[in-house]
């Protein structure tokens, strides 16, 4: 019997992920059209389906029958695990994401860390995207993905061990319910909160920290040899890596599944979008940093000042 | 005087001023090819900015003109170099050493009339393909077909 | 891409070991370099040792198609060299065959040739504050540009009727006359934008990302100016005032007060300033045509067949990227004996292979974006 | 703390806010798209689309008078007229006006240079198509009368 809902829930669990995965990247990429073409006195996509909604969907079918193009040199195996090793990490990283109390795929006791684990993970996918293609801009373009993995992510977790501190567990679930009477940790730690803001955004290599593919300079950077299906593979990851690193940020510091009126999921997705839509926000305002300026940036700024909101948070929790 | 004669005051050449309402060049000279450096030289430490090398083919006189313009950035100055030799293998000196933006127009001038630049350290083509034969600014130029149809 | 074979024919200075070094084909197609415009750099990972531009891919031999045409053929092939700021290089036709020829022009004429090429120089000056942030990687402020462009763009269109290569000014004068309309709306897109060219500096110069990715960067030293012959906003942003509508001035630039915006420090945030600072000036150039517009003809009447006599001249005019010289050689007949176009972004453009040694593939292509070149007008 | 440090971050961080203050703004003003072609584009009275033959009013033959100005005014050889006289006319009238729409210019030099003022602008913008041979050879007699038109149905 216990077997059977196993199963089940497992089942259960893929479905709803893969449908998460799916349904956020036709969401998000329509989203982003229009959030960029408002921004710049235009309409984005209008045309199929109400309000343009659609228009991922005819696109991402453009993209499936289109001719997958392997460069005569390339390292066919490693050209084609490349945007799997980018895919696959970021469906596990969404087993532990709690949409509220009761719909969460898998519980975890170490979730955050699996999570961030994970996180690693989609580098070594555009390392491999770069390598193996044989192209100079994405080879420039997967360096510079993997040479500013560092810069990033001491700080992000610098910025996650005051909430680890303040809640103390690395389950998902159990950091919403420590916020649920208590206030939101973004008001304990507005530091830490604006760091990881800008961490996930070096993470998901989004603009002003676009440089793994960085358009004007490496043409389209690590992916510049991936067409069709495999180029929307990237695509896919990256929508859906933007998507859990939100939903961590909610858990950590907005509470997650937690609000009046609304039910849980809601709340969450609320959280979720207005976090993806910061970063949009970002992207359509910015110029893009320099590689060395953003590692400077990490190193001089986001490390001193995140190192030390974590000592200050560990000494007055001790203190108290 | 003008700064073009202070400019040229150590260099034996004579200077002609010009109808520059009529033609906007303010004076020019003539000289021998073995004079353009020490011009260019005396150009150059009083500021004059190189604004084109180009050429002239006369075919009626069976001479090629190289032609360098001159102008100042604090006054109004255009001065134009002439050197005439004859039309077949053209040879001028180059003044990339002294102006390194000529390096450019000579590679075009050159390329364009079938003109050596003498000295200078990049010849290849700079606005034609590499591989061709033709000069297409020279008078007698004739479009060669064939070879167009190839290039393209 | 690009093997070291290849290369080598291309006489590259010998850097480091040849077998290991990492030479990578900048275009002609790629999105930094605005155009077909190729650059063979070679690199030790993101620095740049040298670089070496190729040009020619969309050379059309301008100078030979003008020998072929008559004097009033060439006109139309003016807007194909410099597109951006077609205007401009009429201008420089227009006014070298009135030069040669001794034609008149009359002043409202002077004035409608004034005005539109001063709105053109602001299109392109747009253009180029757009392709600008593209390539540092803001993609909103080119279509911030664009937007306020494209009124302009409607504004020429109602006067010219093309909206991009224009062939607009006349021997002797312009095409078309301006009316009340015209000039209203020209007068309230100059109101508009000086309430407007706020945003753009709210959006993009305050910005600590676009000053961190400008300053210092792509320095042209006063002392490399004169020597690669630097004009325009290009060489206005390392300290020298030179303007070819202050130091030679043409129609009736000399009687209209303007001022010539200089910035010292000769890096790519200098060449931004003085381009912002040209559009303001340019704003006050229209709004004064506007104000002083005189009544009156707008062509004086010139030949059929056009037949300067024998003799040589030159015309420069400014266009948005420096001074464009054309001179020409007639030998009296009704077609032009030589014609050489003498184009700023050449001469803007030689001087990449200096700055870019030793820089970061990305400033790289902010320098090359700094330095507003229009390929098609390098190549001709 | 080094004082610059951390005035540097906060100067930066309101540059930054001030940045996306004017995105905004911009996002919360209407856009200024033309859905052509859902809607019409306006297009000026000057517009210069493809060359066009003005008829004459009176019996809508085209004015045109085969003089062959416009031909000749052409810097890339773009027009070809042919001309002839009807029985008992004064002037010559077009038989044969085929415009190369592929290597025009639309520089207007036609216009400017015809004597009797018989070629206007188009003012058709949507000239889109899927084949070139509309372009490279429009019939510019089509449009309008010309007491040869019959004639050369004929053949």
């Amino acid at each position: 019997m216990i077997m059977e809902i196993t199963i089940v829930r497992t089942l259960l669990s893929i479905l709803g992920i893969t449908l998460v995965v799916g349904l956020n990247a036709v969401f998000v990429v329509w989203l982003e059209r229009k959030v960029a073409g408002h921004m710049q006195y235009r309409l984005g996509p209008t045309e199929v389906g109400p309000a343009g909604l659609l228009q991922t969907v005819a696109d991402g079918l453009k993209l499936v029958s289109k001719q997958i193009i392997f460069p005569r040199s390339a390292d066919t195996p490693i050209f084609i695990l490349a945007p799997i090793i980018c895919l696959v990490p970021v469906f596990v990283a969404l087993l532990p994401v709690p949409f509220s109390e009761n719909i969460q795929a898998h519980e975890l006791d170490v979730g955050l860390l699996l999570v961030i684990a994970l996180g690693l993970l989609n580098t070594l996918g555009i390392l491999l995207a770069g390598w193996g293609c044989d192209n100079k801009y994405a080879l420039l373009g997967a360096s510079r993905a993997v040479a500013q993995i560092l810069a990033y992510k001491i700080p992000l977790l610098l910025c996650i061990l005051p909430i680890i501190l303040l809640s103390g567990t690395f389950s998902l679930r159990e950091i919403v319910v420590a916020q649920d009477h208590s206030l939101w940790f973004a008001l304990y730690q507005p530091v830490a909160f604006l760091i990881y803001l800008v961490a996930i955004t070096m993470e998901t290599n989004r603009s002003p920290f676009d440089f793994a593919e960085a358009e004007s300079e490496l043409v389209a950077g690590f992916h510049t040899e991936y067409s069709g299906m495999m180029f929307s593979l990237f695509f896919l990851a990256e929508y859906t890596y933007m998507f859990v690193a939100a939903a961590i940020a909610s858990v950590l510091f907005l509470g997650g599944w937690l609000g009046p009126f609304f039910p849980g999921p809601v709340w969450m997705l609320l959280k979720i979008y207005f976090f993806l839509f910061l970063m949009m926000w970002f992207r359509w305002t910015f110029p893009r940093v320099r590689v060395d300026q953003m590692l400077s940036f990490g190193w001089k700024i986001l490390l001193p000042i995140s190192l030390l909101n974590f000592l200050l948070t560990a000494g007055v929790m001790a203190a108290l | 005087m003008s700064i073009i004669e202070t400019a040229l005051h150590d260099v034996n050449v004579t200077v002609e001023a010009q109808d520059y309402q009529q033609s906007g060049i303010h004076a020019q000279a003539e000289i021998q090819a073995e004079q353009l450096k020490s011009v260019c030289r005396a150009l150059h430490s009083f500021c004059f900015f190189l604004e084109t090398v180009t050429a002239v083919d006369n075919l009626s006189t069976e001479t090629m003109q190289g032609v360098w313009f001159f102008n100042h950035y604090r006054q109004s100055a255009r001065f134009k170099v002439v050197i005439e030799t004859g039309r077949n293998n053209p040879v001028f000196p180059s003044i990339g050493a002294i102006y390194p933006g000529a390096v450019w127009h000579e590679r075009e001038t050159g390329e364009f009339f079938g003109i050596v630049y003498d000295g200078s350290k990049d010849s290849r083509c700079l606005l034609l393909p590499e591989d061709v034969t033709f000069h297409p600014l020279r008078k007698d130029f004739k479009r060669p077909e064939q070879q167009i149809a190839g290039i393209h | 891409m690009f093997d070291s074979q290849t290369a080598a024919t291309y006489n590259l200075e010998t850097v480091g070991d040849q077998e290991n070094d990492f030479i990578l084909n900048l275009g002609p197609q790629h999105p930094g370099t605005h155009g077909v415009l190729r650059v063979v750099l070679h690199m030790d990972g993101e620095y740049i040792l040298s670089a070496d531009p190729v040009l020619g891919y969309g050379h059309r031999m301008q100078e030979k198609i003008a020998e072929t045409l008559t004097y009033t053929q060439v006109l139309p092939y003016m807007a194909r060299m410099d597109y951006l700021s077609a205007l401009s290089y009429n201008q420089a036709w227009v006014c070298l065959v009135e030069k040669m020829c001794g034609y008149e022009v009359p002043r409202r004429a002077e004035y409608i040739r004034v005005l539109t090429t001063e709105l053109n120089r602001i299109s392109s000056h747009f253009l180029w504050f757009g392709a600008f942030l593209l390539d540092l990687g803001a993609f909103t402020p080119f279509l911030h540009a664009f937007e306020d462009r494209e009124k302009i763009l409607d504004l020429l269109e109602t006067l010219t009727g093309s909206r991009l290569t224009y062939c607009f000014f006349r021997f002797g004068g312009v095409g078309a006359d301006v009316d009340s309309v015209f000039l209203k709306g020209a007068q309230d897109f100059v109101d508009h934008m000086r309430s407007h060219l706020a945003s753009y500096h709210d959006l993009v110069t305050g910005n600590v990302i676009f000053q961190e990715r400008t300053r210092d960067v792509g320095v042209i030293l006063p002392f490399d100016t004169w020597g690669y012959g630097l004009t325009g906003p290009v060489l206005r942003g390392s300290g020298e005032k030179y303007d070819v509508r202050l130091r030679e001035p043409y129609s009736i630039y000399p009687e209209l007060d303007f001022e010539i915006p200089v910035e010292q420090t000769g890096d790519c945030l200098a060449r931004y300033l003085v381009r912002l600072q040209e559009i303001e000036e340019s704003l006050n150039i229209i709004e004064q045509t506007i104000a002083g517009m005189p009544e009156g003809p707008i062509r004086s009447k010139v030949p059929k067949i056009i037949k300067p006599p024998e003799g040589e001249a030159t015309m420069s005019v400014e266009t948005p990227r420096g001074e464009l010289m054309i001179y020409a050689v007639s030998d009296g007949s009704k077609i032009p004996y030589r014609v050489k176009y003498r184009v700023p972004s050449f001469a803007n453009l030689s001087i990449f292979s200096k700055m870019a040694k030793g820089q970061l593939l990305a400033d790289a292509l902010a320098v090359l974006g700094s330095l507003d070149l229009v390929i098609p007008e390098v190549d001709r | 703390m080094n004082r610059s440090y951390a005035k540097d971050i906060a100067t930066g961080l309101a540059s930054l806010l001030t940045g996306m203050k004017v995105t905004m703004t911009t996002m919360l003003t209407k856009g200024h798209t033309v859905e052509w072609p859902r809607e019409a584009a306006q297009v000026p009275l000057m517009f210069r689309g493809h060359i066009q033959l003005v008829a004459n009013k009176d019996n809508g033959f085209a004015k045109c008078i085969a003089c062959g100005a416009c031909a000749r005014a052409c810097p890339s050889n773009c027009i070809e007229v042919k001309g002839a006289k009807p029985e008992g006319a004064k002037k010559k009238s077009p038989t044969f006006f085929m415009l190369d729409f592929t290597t025009c210019s639309l520089c207007g030099l036609c216009v400017e240079s015809c004597p009797v003022v018989a070629i206007t602008f188009s003012r058709d913008y949507a000239l889109a198509g899927f084949e070139l041979q509309p372009f490279a050879g429009m019939d510019l007699l089509k449009d309008v009368a010309s007491p040869f038109v019959e004639e050369r149905n004929d053949i």
